[in-house]
């Protein structure tokens, strides 16, 4: 029996009048609620800023499939497209579509609907924020159950693309039919939940897709509250309000472990320090100095509980450009060393500031200032900022980033090309190093055909970046999830949340 | 027996020993006016509200006793006590522009003693505020009854207020210097309006006022005070002719006459207010 | 009756010298917090995080109150962060206090075409929901302690103006001022001295409850994360800080939540106590 | 006539003071670091691609062409576009505005019973320890923000005493007739108190972490002027009427009392709403100030700027019904 205290204390409360419906108390829970911490701004997938907001593809990716599945450790698997591929000389592509699948208003999914999808990705008119990536490919037609298009511009990661922020197939006819507000109003996707009800900045009801591609979700019905702050998201599964909830602190997720179930497992999310090649941070030594004098493992147990993953450049074990032989190590002393070789030390310290979100990621504010405290001690005075994440961006965008600035990067694809190669390449709005020679390493890999020798090239780079400490990678984020004794969550490398990866205990 | 009968009374400020009334005794038998007179700050509106059991909460009476129509008031219960003030007695306050709740309409201010207290009927209270007011010869009471205070003048203020009192047939009234606030014109008829209601109505009343004149026009029997001590208790008559104590004699020089106003005043010379001043140290002295 | 008012000022004397006390307590902290405090503020040790008070077990000794997530002193950061208190109390508390009077006396003496322009402006500015605006406000000037300052000024100027403005309306209708005007006063003249001492006290008043929001808004404006920006600790900081924590260190949230209690509790009795005894009203 | 001209007078006012409200609102919002377009940047965006965005959301004309391309566009009931959602701003802002009124009504009305209740028994019982009880406590409640007493009641009613919902507004998987997005109106309206019940039990946290440093004004204000009215002539002449003292506080003093609390607590009501902004955050209840902090983290401009507007358009509605019942409740002025 599930007699969660909640139902107990409803009984006795003495306020009756108040007492409370809530949750049936009863052992099996048909109707899943999960606490989520954002809210959702939009349904359309492929437009406006919240296509490009990591945290929500959750929610999309339960309603809508994408081209290609993404399997929960990263690897792509069959979806809507079968088959996928090149032709000889890489000038055009051919997929093949699933057939049996219809959309949540029961019309059937066609190849025609993967067409108007790529071309209206392709349309720099429709606000794709991946226009850059759709538009190497053209003339898109659908015969069948194939899909074929040319290639105008290689690009080797198309098909990650395909997994990845904007790759979602939307309805032809449905969209056409009822335009963007209607499809705001009421969105149907081919994916394993259809939206019942939803409530702008307080939840959203899904019901399970019966005849959904990937066979039914366990769960009939699921409720979605967005719960923004991490203290009631925690009190809501503690009091049984919700089952299932993410992202909250560490010491509450180890507090709550004991009691309801909870899994903590390393998903495509990194901390790092960008470099600004100004002032101070143009002297090799400032940087190794600064590098070295990090002791990263102990900011993980300290601060985060041990809920991190170190690492010494922007891959983690999971992306296929992972180099375990580059490693970075901690060492106070080759720290002061390399200072005093540039003529500073504690009583000569090197000034510049170093800027941070606070509140952003789990304890960001909190790392920079241990990190801060470290590097006090060797000599190194930095002055920290807060920004808010909207500064954070218009200033990288404008390369005007202060010397160091602390920021998370996202890579679902587990591609170099979006973690070191965004992350480090100059010219991209993304980049803060703009070293020349970094440039013409990293230059012949964006179109470079053959992959072994691609994914050489850019493990080179992370060498590179290593020895010259040209950026500090910190930790791979491990993304908490608790939830109800009666339900077993698998957790998505991505980070994302997904409710039809939830089973009944 | 008479109808209010006050022995002994006395009277101090809170944890101090500052005395305000010191062992007053007076009588009202029914029907008969006594004038309460004395300066500002003699204590005499005290005894009033003594009596009304209405005291600011910083002030203890310390002894003496209040017996009303043979009932002692000290002992009773204050709930006791307020209902039995509420039927048999009634105020007259001294300054009509406040003593009239500005956000309530006058009828209710004359019936909700007569409903609420004396469960009276509605319709009895109404008819009974409509004749009251006529004999205030307020004309056209109906517009009056629903009027606010504010609409109307000092005098008018000040007849719905003695109607108010009367309403109850009240055994005792005291009018506490009822036409102090009024200017000189309106104080005559009212005066003249107390007197003629209280003769009608046969009720009991104490007149507390610093007025020399008004004391003579209208009290039977007058009590003196200084100090909070009663110097003199004497009929209206042997007052105005001669009065005993020294002090009521200067009191009356001190008074302009109605007869006379070109009549220079005579301020109170310092030996009387020596020897009177002598008298309430002597009292303190015998008095622990 | 004098005695009843007596027993009020005592009782007001009380509630006066307690709040009075507190404050110069914290003041006292402020001043001398580098010399009192028994660690530095700031520094850290990540192996010494989470240290209870020192009446429980498993403490450190010299670490009073216990330790926060980085290691860092409780203690020493509370005494550091009065200092920080005191100055945004202070000064916003007098800045705004400043303004809102000068434009709430000009307005409501002046009146004419001052009152209109200044009366519209009060309008305004209390038409902004002062917590939105407070976070754009933030969001333009970047965190830091100026930009609370003037947050808070350009926020709650208005209460300041508002009442001055009224109180020296009333006191521009009393005669006292007419006969000074026919003394051949001039019109500033007359403000500044006739007006002003008998607004004074309600501007004293209205001053230390100022006082007191100032530091309650730092704590609110702490709590969405935009308060002072480098590493110097402030009681809002640390409670945004600790509530993350607050099972398993409750003393990082608790003790500056008990001291922000109690400082804005004592500036609003001082208030409350000023008042008793110097408002015009009760006297 | 006279009432007519104050009305015409009124309502210029406001006028000014909203336009004066969109100005600065419009200049500062455009002025905050942090431009909605860096925000979309996706990781691999080219300088043509800023451009074209930026020109998209129209924020390459200067800040006053933009003003009068909005202002134009507000004179037709179009507030323009929010970025995130994508949806016109007016619907967006007008479909969450029933849920903040609702949540600071509900606060009001218990703040208002709270502090009712604190002032008359501090009233009643002046000048013993109780008054001195009442005295901290309103002192305690004016200390502590309104958003740590939503912090404490989290804690304290949903975890450790789970008798209330802490997140929401209502119970998602209930069904809910209703046509407007009235809730808690309609939901008594239909008669259907099973749902009433929920959506009270879902707002009374919040609403109470709202009420209470209002109700602590209210105490401190309505007991002042209660005292204060104790004292007056027609007080003492009611007690010589032989009624008690129960009956003079209720009947007598506090008509005349609630007077000049009225206006005072006009304007903090209007504090207390905006406060919702950090309330409605903590407690996910899906309010204008929920929508607030999200629109400003995102700097999605019409969407902030639509907000402080209708803030502004509640704020002085607010200070025009506290007027109006002041000239109603006032006898004197009632025929004026």
């Amino acid at each position: 029996m599930n007699l969660n205290r909640r139902s107990l204390l409803q009984s006795s409360a003495a306020l009756a009048a108040l007492s409370v419906t809530g949750l049936p108390a009863h052992a099996a829970i048909d109707e899943l609620v999960i606490a989520y911490n954002v809210n959702l701004p939009s349904w359309d997938p492929t437009v406006g800023p919240s296509a490009v907001n990591p945290t929500i593809q959750g929610l999309y990716l339960s309603v809508f499939d994408q081209f290609i599945l993404q399997q929960p450790d990263l690897k792509p698997a069959p979806g809507l497209l079968t088959e996928w591929g090149w032709n000889e000389d890489r000038t055009k592509v051919t997929m093949t579509v699933r057939d049996g699948v219809t959309w949540h208003d029961g019309s059937p999914f066609t190849a025609e609907d993967v067409a108007w999808s790529l071309t209206r990705a392709a349309d720099p008119a429709t606000g794709n924020p991946i226009n850059f990536v759709w538009s190497t490919l053209a003339n898109i037609k659908a015969e069948g159950n194939t899909v074929t298009a040319d290639v105008k511009q290689f690009d080797p990661t198309i098909f990650k693309w395909m997994y990845f922020l904007t790759g979602y197939v939307l309805p032809k006819a449905y969209f056409e039919k009822v335009g963007p507000e209607g499809f705001e109003a009421a969105p149907i996707g081919t994916g394993p939940y259809m939206v019942e009800k939803y409530e702008r900045n307080a939840f959203v009801r899904l019901k399970a897709n019966a005849n959904y591609w990937g066979g039914k979700p366990d769960f009939d019905t699921v409720t979605i509250k967005f719960v923004t702050d991490a203290a009631a998201r925690v009190a809501e599964v503690e009091s049984g309000n919700s089952h299932v909830t993410l992202e909250m602190p560490y010491e509450e997720y180890d507090r709550l472990k004991g009691t309801l179930n909870g899994i903590a497992a390393p998903i495509s999310d990194i901390g790092m320090i960008f470099l600004n090649d100004i002032e101070v941070m143009t002297d090799p030594n400032v940087r190794k100095a600064a590098v070295w004098a990090i002791d990263k493992q102990t900011i993980i147990d300290r601060l985060l509980s041990g809920y991190g993953v170190r690492i010494d450049t922007l891959q983690t074990p999971e992306y296929e450009a992972y180099d375990p032989s580059i490693t970075v190590p901690y060492d106070e002393a080759a720290a002061i060393a390399a200072l005093a070789a540039s003529g500073y030390g504690p009583d000569n310290p090197v000034k510049f500031k170093i800027q941070t979100t606070k509140g952003f990621k789990p304890k960001d504010y909190e790392m920079v200032q241990a990190i801060v405290g470290l590097w006090r001690k060797i000599g190194i005075e930095a002055e920290i900022e807060v920004y808010e994440i909207a500064k954070h961006y218009e200033l990288r965008a404008a390369d005007q980033l202060a010397p160091a600035a602390f920021y998370n990067w996202g890579n679902s694809v587990a591609d170099p090309t979006t973690s070191t190669g965004f992350a480090m390449f100059g010219p991209s709005p993304h980049s803060v190093w703009d070293g020349e020679d970094l440039i013409n390493m990293i230059g012949p890999l964006w179109g470079e055909a053959d992959e072994a020798k691609r994914i050489e090239g850019w493990k080179a780079v992370d060498r590179y970046i290593a020895e010259n400490a040209l950026v500090i990678p910190l930790l791979q984020y491990v993304q908490p999830i608790l939830s109800a004794t009666g339900v077993t969550v698998t957790p998505h490398a991505s980070g994302a949340l997904l409710p039809h990866l939830m089973k009944r205990a | 027996m008479s109808f209010l009968q006050v022995t002994n009374l006395s009277a101090r400020i809170k944890g101090s020993d500052h005395r305000l009334l010191r062992g007053v005794s007076l009588t009202v038998e029914a029907g008969e006016v006594r004038g309460l007179v004395g300066e500002s700050g003699a204590g005499k509106s005290m005894i009033g509200k003594a009596i009304l059991g209405i005291l600011p909460r910083a002030i203890e009476i310390t002894g003496g006793s209040i017996l009303l129509n043979g009932t002692e008031l000290l002992t009773l219960s204050p709930a006791e006590r307020r209902r039995l003030i509420g039927a048999s007695t009634a105020l007259i306050p001294q300054d009509p522009l406040t003593a009239l709740n500005p956000s309530r309409r006058i009828g209710p201010q004359i019936t909700d003693r007569l409903v609420d207290i004396l469960g009276w009927s509605r319709s009895a209270a109404d008819a009974r505020a409509t004749e009251l007011l006529d004999e205030v010869q307020i004309t056209d009471p109906t517009r009056v009854l629903r009027a606010y205070p504010h609409e109307l003048s000092g005098g008018m203020r000040q007849r719905i207020l003695i109607a108010s009192a009367f309403a109850a047939e009240p055994k005792l009234i005291i009018a506490d210097e009822p036409t102090t606030a009024l200017d000189v014109t309106v104080q005559k008829q009212i005066l003249k309006l107390i007197a003629t209601m209280q003769a009608r109505h046969g009720t009991a009343l104490l007149f507390v006022t610093h007025d020399l004149g008004v004391v003579a026009k209208v009290c039977q029997k007058i009590s003196v005070l200084y100090g909070g001590l009663v110097v003199e208790d004497t009929t209206a008559e042997a007052y105005f002719t001669g009065p005993a104590h020294a002090y009521s004699r200067a009191l009356l020089a001190a008074t302009p006459k109605y007869t006379n106003p070109e009549a220079s005043l005579l301020p109170i010379p310092d030996a009387v207010i020596a020897a009177v001043q002598a008298d309430v140290d002597a009292y303190d002295r015998r008095v622990p | 009756m004098a005695d009843a008012r007596a027993l009020v000022h005592r009782r007001a004397g009380l509630r006066l010298w307690l709040s009075a006390g507190w404050i110069a307590l914290v003041a006292a902290a402020a001043l001398l917090a580098p010399w009192i405090a028994p660690h530095d503020p700031l520094a850290q040790d990540l192996f010494l995080g989470r240290l209870p008070p020192f009446w429980m077990e498993g403490t450190e000794p010299g670490y009073w109150l216990g330790t926060d997530s980085l290691g860092r002193d409780v203690l020493s950061r509370i005494l550091h962060g009065a200092r920080i208190a005191l100055i945004v109390a202070v000064i916003a508390g007098t800045l705004t206090c400043l303004i809102g009077a000068t434009l709430g006396l000009l307005a409501g003496f002046l009146r004419g075409w001052v009152d209109l322009v200044i009366s519209r402006l009060i309008d305004i500015w209390m038409a902004f929901p002062p917590v939105l605006f407070s976070i754009l406000l933030i969001a333009v000037l970047g965190p830091g302690l100026t930009s609370i300052i003037i947050a808070i000024v350009v926020i709650d100027w208005t209460r300041f103006a508002r009442v001055v403005r009224a109180e020296a309306m009333a006191q521009g209708a009393m005669d006292y001022v007419a006969s000074a005007r026919v003394a051949g006063r001039t019109r500033i003249g007359t403000m500044l001295r006739e007006i002003l001492p008998n607004v004074l006290p309600t501007i004293v008043v209205l001053l230390t409850l100022e006082m007191g929001i100032a530091v309650i808004v730092e704590a609110i404006l702490s709590f969405v994360n935009l308060s002072i920006s480098t590493d110097d600790p402030t009681w809002g900081g640390m409670i945004a800080e600790g509530r993350t924590s607050v099972h398993q260190a409750w003393w990082v949230l608790v003790f500056p939540l008990v001291t922000l209690f109690l400082t804005v509790l004592a500036f609003s009795q001082l208030g409350e106590g000023l008042k008793d005894r110097y408002d015009p009203v009760l006297q | 006539m006279q009432l007519l001209r104050a009305i015409l007078q009124r309502l210029l006012t406001t006028a000014i003071t909203l336009i004066g409200v969109a100005v600065i609102v419009f200049v500062v919002v455009r002025v905050v670091p942090g431009n909605p377009i860096a925000m979309m940047l996706p990781p691999g965006a080219t300088d043509e691609d800023i451009a074209r965005l930026t020109a998209q959301y129209g924020l390459d004309k200067t800040i006053p062409e933009q003003f009068l391309i909005w202002a134009r566009g507000v004179l037709h009931g179009d507030f323009g576009t929010s970025i995130t959602a994508r949806q016109p701003v007016l619907d967006l802002v007008l479909g969450r505005l029933p849920a903040t009124l609702e949540l600071s009504l509900m606060a009001l009305v218990i703040a208002v019973i709270l502090g009712g209740i604190a002032a008359l028994t501090g009233t009643r019982k002046r000048d013993t320890l109780t008054e001195a009880g009442i005295d901290i406590t309103n002192g305690m409640a004016l200390s502590i923000p309104d958003f740590l007493w939503g912090l404490l009641l989290i804690l304290a009613f949903g975890v450790l005493v789970p008798i209330f919902h802490i997140s929401g507004r209502v119970t998602p998987s209930l069904e809910l007739p209703f046509t407007t997005d009235f809730y808690l109106v309609e939901s008594l309206v239909r008669l259907r108190f099973d749902l009433w019940l929920d959506i009270v039990s879902h707002m009374f946290l919040p609403a109470l972490a709202l009420a209470i440093p209002l109700a602590a004004i209210i105490g401190q204000l309505l007991k002042q002027s209660l005292k204060e009215t104790m004292h007056l002539d027609y007080v003492t002449l009611a007690r010589t009427k032989g009624y008690g003292e129960n009956h003079v506080i209720l009947r007598e003093a506090l008509p005349n009392a609630i007077l000049p609390t009225l206006t005072l607590v006009g304007v903090q009501f209007t504090f207390l709403i905006g406060g919702t902004v950090i309330i409605e955050r903590l407690f996910s209840y899906e309010g204008l100030g929920n929508m607030a902090i999200d629109a400003v983290i995102n700097r999605d401009l019409p969407l902030i700027q639509g907000i402080v507007i209708l803030f502004a358009v509640i704020f002085t509605a607010v200070n025009l019904v506290v007027d109006l019942l002041y000239a109603v409740l006032n006898p004197r002025l009632r025929h004026g």
